[in-house]
């Protein structure tokens, strides 16, 4: 019941220690403080149940419109059924909302690219790595790689994992998972899992996969202690021209700047960028136009329009709330253009 | 030590008061302490000796009053300051690190040092001989290096009586320390206090038996109800005296008359050997309906462990137990009380208490069973009313039945753990100790319900190190020595000199 | 009352004193909640606010009650968290609609018992386990329980095969989302755990073996109470309450993953700890765990309420429990 | 379990119970060491494989060290993730590239000495808090340090508003990713902390205080020691072993950020634990803090190197921990 007469608009966070969910709420206190919003930022830890009371708490005091960055996919729909008891709307990004959620009223919107999508676009990096380094590959196109999990059972975790892995096969290789374990997110255990790894597995594997970037670098850092590198002399020689001065590549996934200093170095080979920005802005710009009274269908967020033709990934596949369905692309960040991506 | 002080007094301590919530444990209480003198200290359970001495050991700071040492007015904030200045103390209960050595124990907070240029270490060889010579000096056979908590519960408390010696302290302050020492054992404390006292330390001896004050004492100093009545020499006083002044009133006879006779055979044990080959072997003895039976014998008899595994506290190798005729296994106490046996342990911290429960609970822990409802549910009424009842005859001393009892004196304590096993009605009582650290007083009436038990048809096992109370309480004595069984005295029989001979027949 | 005619009692000091002593913690919570009303000029306390405080903290009471008993016995019980998320997982497995093709049971419709039964049998065979290891196999509390944590944690792990268990029955998520006029359900079973707690401890014999257990151990046992069996009891009745929490709070966010509940286990021995609950054995009262959980969640409310920066919201929710906790400790330690 | 003292040791059995008592812990660490062996034909066992084990352990093995100290008083400390972490952080912060854009501060270039004074001094400084709030604040250490743990979190956010702080200066990574000959700095570090730890547990009578406040507070107390402040310094020393932790794991990993070091604690707790530090205080030595590490150490490091499942590991280790400290709770068991 704030009677102030700026708009309030409500972000509910996953959490804070990810870092695309922190660079995400960056820019959203950003462009509050520029659009005069009154904005309540609330961090669920990675509890939904949390999150959960934050939306009742926020509701009860009067804040309709949200951005919010879910824990999980299958909570959006009470999340949305709440909302909407209030008659307010939210946008959804990262996690994708279900398609029940966005049914539940027209104020509903993901602002987001599925997670999946980053795993599709480590496939692609690796095709086209492989495709320069066709010598690095094994016989009959088998990729051996390493895996490096985030928290199991955390969708980003699931989705950026089977994603991948589907996108290699799809794309004709047979991937050889020679070990994956998880590294919960973390660089530290990482390199450790890493350490015993390159002790374990020599010479058999030729590539580094993981699900972020802390966990990439913790193995980049792996990597380059125990001087598993194209010149064990000179750290910094890229000697067969692949674009690492490692032996195999290692890919993350944020594009955090520490990532990208990285690959300046030619240590991390690539990684992929979860838009925060884009992501952020358009949730955020349709949640103001909503609180404004501004928002009608076809409005378009951040310079991007809904979609229109369903595709093939849920909520974007249903046809009645493609309309509410705003696409962010990942984008890759390779050699060639990580330059644009720091700041 | 050169009596340094104007008025001849090595510490006063003036018009000490100190509360605790509900009680007011000193009330303007003064004590005057000579060098070179035993200074016993007198009262009821609960009078306030111990939190007095508490006071001047820096453990409580009192809420008035001043303390004088050697002339100087001191304020103790810590032990530390105590120990410093030149004040040591055996407490009332025994308060050791008992996964530590002897050695460690003894020096604790004081070790020898020896220096590596500006660094300072630990001189563990130093550490040993120094025990090993205390230990000598105080004709204690105690290894320096075995572990505290390994010892017997006597040893331990000697180790107590060579730490606080050991200080080379102007006072010492002695806190009960003969409630877990047999005569033999005390005799030898004694010889030490009167080395003490003959080298001008001042010793502020506690204790609840008559008999050592009139050994021991020079001066004695009498309270009550957390006054101070006054300041005797031990010379003007004989023990109806002292007694009445500690009581506030006539007391008759030390032992009520045990009026039951013996029937049938309750307990019988059959060659009981404990699992533990040190401990008692092939031990057989009987238990009848209506008896007292006395369990004698020098510390490290093993008449606790004889006890103890009785109740199924510790493992038997071999023998048989049969109540009632019939054999019983009896594997967990819980079998032993199935089976109507109680024990008063002797550890009464270690075993008995549960410092942060109520008089109440603590009294009706054991008999929880005889007190449910309807649905099971507890009778809070009953159980209350028949605690409150149990420690109404024993006069323990609370502020209320609902205080925790770490809040009680140690004799209350004790007084309310003798509740517990009555308030079971158990048909065999074991009683290990069971009036240890128990005023004069207070020690009647647990005879007095000793004998009415007995009267009651119920049977009673009483492990006592006090010669006068096996005495005067049993019917029979069985006297243990280094685990073995090695007589019953009945009638004329028993007599001291007949125990002492028994008790130390392999010594 | 007094068993002794001898001592008095100074009647004035003993009913302040009894009365405070009792209730640091509700003064602590009271306080808070003022503090709260105070900074929103009572707008923090409409009755939709007091429904989310609630629910909200309805799941973490289960937990809380069940880990204070633990304490009561001088044990502590780090497996929480990972037990009510392995009780969430498997009580939503047998609640999914059949229709969901990513159901673990596809096709499979469990009528509505099934999953309550499973959820509650998981919980209490953690409990057991839990009990067992501490009971008879005398490892540390702490050290036992840290070893269900990880093993609670791969089974779920195994069982989920790492997916969200999601899209549960509605008659199922209506156990914990429905209300009966404005009370929520999950205050009234909250209420009725409570009381059966409360009974337990207070009137039953149980509850007073739990208080000398913790009290002292050895006497304890003296005393004639099976001490293993006991302890198995308590850890029994705490999986029980992991295990209604683990499915409340499946019902209530219509699904379970791997996140379930993670660390919960330190918000519930914090709040109980707060609620006067010690750690050293043989203290505490039902009463307190429950105030001990809503001056937790008053803290977590208020903050949200206030929108304090998270970061911050951590660094001030370490300071009050440690100020909650330090009044509690200190209100009576003049000597 | 007896009821009063225990009871002595048979005397031939003395000897080797002694033997037996003090190694259980060197047992198992030997047999999963051989079991490995055996499972991979040695191969786990390369001069590299050895190497990794030892450099993977040594930022826990600080860790344990401080906690075990900590234990041995009859405490416990929460708070080791959050503090390393916080460490960590701090102390990269200092040693950042200057050239690095995102750097905390940008463009200054501090000497090497900075970097790890700032490290060890919020370690310190950690350790100071938790030990002020145990020792005169009476704090249980589970809520004292659960309450710095919230709070070294917050400031660690805060601090570096959550972003990762990276790309250190290879000098500073030197400090932990060097080795000399085959020996790693890291493990020369552990093994200089490791002695320190040693002579001050078992030559100074800081130690000896140590043990007997573990032992038995109230004894400790009227021996003269001075109980507050040797618990401040348990946990301040333990504190700087912290700091060493976290700058080495700044240095080792090139970067920090919040997850750094998190579920420490766990780890460290249940090291010394396995290694015969006793929850009841009073008991446990450098040499079993060590091996009780090193017994983690190669479970984790053998189960990766088999590469078994992530899931299947969690509960493997579970069932180690607590078959492992079951062995050594019960190792003399018998009455
Ligand atoms: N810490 C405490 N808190 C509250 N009351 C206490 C405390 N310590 C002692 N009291 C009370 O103070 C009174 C005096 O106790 P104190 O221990 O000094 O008696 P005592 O003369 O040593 O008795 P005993 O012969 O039984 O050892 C008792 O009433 C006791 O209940
Ligand atoms: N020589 C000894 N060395 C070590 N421990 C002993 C020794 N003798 C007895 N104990 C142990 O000490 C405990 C108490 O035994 P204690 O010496 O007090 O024997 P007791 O005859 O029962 O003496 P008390 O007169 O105190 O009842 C028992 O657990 C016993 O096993
Ligand atoms: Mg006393
Ligand atoms: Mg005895």
């Amino acid at each position: 019941q704030s009677k102030s007469s700026k708009p309030v608009i409500g972000a509910l966070i996953r959490n804070l220690d990810e870092q695309f969910v922190a660079d995400y709420a960056a820019n959203v206190k950003v462009l509050a403080e520029k659009a005069g919003v009154e904005l309540k930022l609330l961090d669920s830890r990675s509890d939904q149940a949390t999150q959960l009371d934050q939306l009742n708490t926020l509701l009860s005091q009067g804040v309709k419109y949200f951005v919010i960055v879910p824990n999980q996919t299958e909570a959006t729909e009470q999340m949305a059924q709440a909302i909407a008891k209030k008659k307010g709307g939210a946008a959804f990004s990262n996690i994708q909302p279900s398609v029940a959620a966005l049914k539940v009223g027209k104020n509903f919107f993901l602002a987001s690219s599925p997670e999946s999508v980053a795993g599709q676009i480590q496939a692609q990096i690796i095709d086209d790595y492989f495709q320069k380094n066709p010598k690095k590959l094994g016989a009959n196109k088998t990729i051996n790689a390493l895996m490096l999990l985030g928290q199991l059972g955390h969708p980003a975790q699931k989705y950026r994992t089977d994603a991948v892995l589907q996108g290699l096969k799809d794309k004709g290789y047979t991937v050889n998972v020679v070990a994956q374990d998880t590294a919960n997110w973390k660089p530290d255990e990482a390199q450790q899992k890493m350490d015993a790894w390159i002790a374990a597995f020599k010479g058999k594997f030729n590539i580094v996969i993981t699900n972020n970037d802390g966990m990439a670098l913790g193995a980049v850092e792996s990597l380059l202690t125990a001087k598993y590198v194209d010149d064990p002399k000179d750290l910094t020689k890229d000697t067969d021209g692949d674009g690492t001065v490692l032996k195999v590549p290692v890919l993350g996934v944020d594009a955090t700047q520490v990532a990208l200093k990285s690959m300046s170095e030619n240590k991390l080979y690539a990684t992929v960028l979860q838009d925060s920005v884009g992501q952020s802005s358009t949730a955020f710009e349709l949640a103001l136009a909503m609180a404004q009274g501004k928002y009608k269908a076809g409005f378009e967020a951040w310079g991007l329009k809904p979609e229109t033709t369903p595709g093939d990934e849920a909520p974007a596949n249903d046809a009645a709330v493609i309309g509410q369905c705003y696409l962010v692309p990942f984008k890759a960040v390779t050699k060639d253009n990580y330059k644009e991506f720091v700041k | 030590m050169p009596n340094d002080t104007a008025s001849g007094y090595v510490l006063e301590m003036l018009g000490i008061s100190k509360s605790f919530p509900g009680v007011q444990a000193l009330n303007d209480v003064t004590l005057k302490v000579r060098p070179g003198t035993v200074h016993a200290l007198m009262g009821e359970n609960g009078a306030g000796k111990s939190t007095l001495m508490k006071c001047l050991f820096g453990i409580y700071r009192e809420d008035s009053g001043d303390i004088v040492l050697k002339g100087a007015k001191v304020k103790f904030h810590s032990a530390k300051d105590a120990l410093v200045s030149g004040v040591s103390m055996i407490h009332q209960e025994l308060l050791n690190v008992p996964d530590r050595s002897v050695r460690e124990n003894v020096w604790l907070g004081r070790e020898p040092m020896r220096s590596f240029g500006p660094l300072r270490f630990l001189d563990h060889r130093k550490m040993h001989e120094d025990t090993a010579a205390l230990m000598k000096s105080l004709d204690m056979e105690i290894d320096p290096a075995d572990r505290m908590g390994g010892l017997s519960i006597s040893k331990q408390q000697a180790c107590e009586i060579a730490k606080a010696v050991s200080y080379d302290a102007s006072v010492v302050v002695m806190d009960e320390p003969s409630s877990s020492l047999t005569e033999t054992e005390t005799e030898h404390l004694f010889r030490i206090i009167r080395d003490l006292r003959s080298r001008g330390v001042a010793v502020i001896y506690i204790s609840h038996k008559m008999s050592e004050i009139f050994q021991i004492a020079d001066e004695v100093s009498v309270m009550r109800d957390g006054r101070m009545v006054g300041t005797y020499a031990a010379s003007e006083l004989d023990e109806d005296g002292l007694i009445r002044l500690m009581v506030g009133r006539d007391t008759t006879d030390r032992f009520p008359p045990v009026a039951s006779v013996p029937g049938e055979v309750r307990l019988e044990v059959r060659g009981l050997t404990a699992a533990n080959p040190r401990s008692f072997r092939d031990v057989s003895f009987d238990l009848r309906r209506g008896e007292i039976l006395g369990i004698g014998g020098l510390v490290g008899a093993q008449r606790t462990e004889l006890v103890e595994a009785l109740f199924g506290l510790r493992e038997v190798a071999s023998g048989e137990i049969l109540v009632d005729g019939g054999l019983v296994r009896v594997r967990s106490p819980r079998d032993a009380i199935s089976h109507g046996l109680g024990l008063i342990t002797e550890d009464r911290r270690g075993s008995g208490i549960f410092p942060l429960l109520s008089v109440t609970v603590n009294t009706s822990v054991a008999s929880l069973g005889r007190y449910l409802g309807k649905a099971r549910l507890l009778e809070h009424r009953r159980i209350e009313s028949e605690a409150a009842k149990l420690n109404e005859a024993l006069r323990t001393k609370t502020p209320s039945m609902g205080t925790q009892i770490q809040n009680l004196s140690g004799g209350n304590q004790q007084k309310v753990l003798v509740s517990r096993w009555l308030m079971t009605l158990p048909d065999i009582l074991i009683m290990d100790e069971p009036t240890r650290g128990i005023d004069v007083g207070a020690k009647y009436e647990i005879y007095t319900i000793m004998a009415e038990l007995a009267r009651n048809g119920k049977s009673i096992i009483m492990v006592s190190s006090e010669m006068p109370e096996l005495l005067g309480m049993s019917h029979r004595i069985m006297v243990l020595c280094a685990g073995r069984h090695t007589g019953t005295l009945e009638g004329k029989q028993a007599t001291q000199e007949n125990i002492m001979r028994l008790a130390t027949q392999f010594v | 009352m007094a068993a002794s005619s001898t001592v008095t009692a100074q009647a004035p000091a003993r009913g302040l004193r009894a009365f405070l002593s009792k209730n640091t913690n509700i003064v602590t919570f009271v306080v808070l909640a003022l503090a709260l009303g105070a900074l929103t000029g009572g707008r923090a306390f409409g009755l939709d606010s007091i429904q989310n405080l609630l629910i909200a903290e309805s799941v973490r009471a289960f937990a809380a009650l069940g880990v204070g008993m633990i304490i009561i016995t001088r044990g502590i019980d780090l497996s929480i968290g990972y037990v009510v998320c392995l009780v969430a997982s498997v009580s939503a497995s047998f609640a999914q609609t059949p229709d969901y093709a990513a159901a673990l049971y596809a096709g499979k419709d469990f009528v509505i018992l099934v999953p309550i039964a499973a959820g509650l049998m998981t919980g209490a065979l953690c409990g057991l386990v839990n009990g067992l290891l501490v009971a008879y196999g005398k490892l540390p509390a702490f050290i036992a329980t840290l070893g269900t944590l990880s093993i609670a944690r791969g089974l779920q792990l195994i069982y989920t095969k790492a997916a969200v268990v999601g899209s549960l029955k509605q008659p199922f998520k209506n156990i914990s989302q429905g209300s009966l006029g404005p009370v929520p359900y999950l205050a009234i079973y909250v209420a009725f755990a409570a009381f059966v707690v409360w009974v337990l401890l207070r009137h039953t014999r149980r509850g007073t073996n739990f208080y000398a257990i913790g009290g002292n151990p050895v006497a304890a046992r003296v005393s004639g109470i099976n001490v293993e069996r006991e302890l198995v009891m308590v850890y029994l009745y705490a999986g029980v309450l992991y295990g209604i929490a683990g499915v409340l709070q499946a019902g209530r966010l219509g699904l379970a993953n791997a996140l379930t509940a993670n660390g919960m286990e330190l918000d519930a021995i914090a709040a109980v700890t707060v609620g006067g609950v010690s750690q050293t054995g043989g203290v505490g009262t039902m009463g307190g765990m429950i105030v001990g959980v809503l001056t937790l969640g008053i803290i977590n409310y208020g903050m949200t309420y206030l929108g304090v920066d998270s970061y911050y919201q951590l660094l001030m929710k370490g300071v009050i429990i440690i100020v909650a906790v330090f009044m509690d400790m200190n209100k009576n330690a003049r000597r």
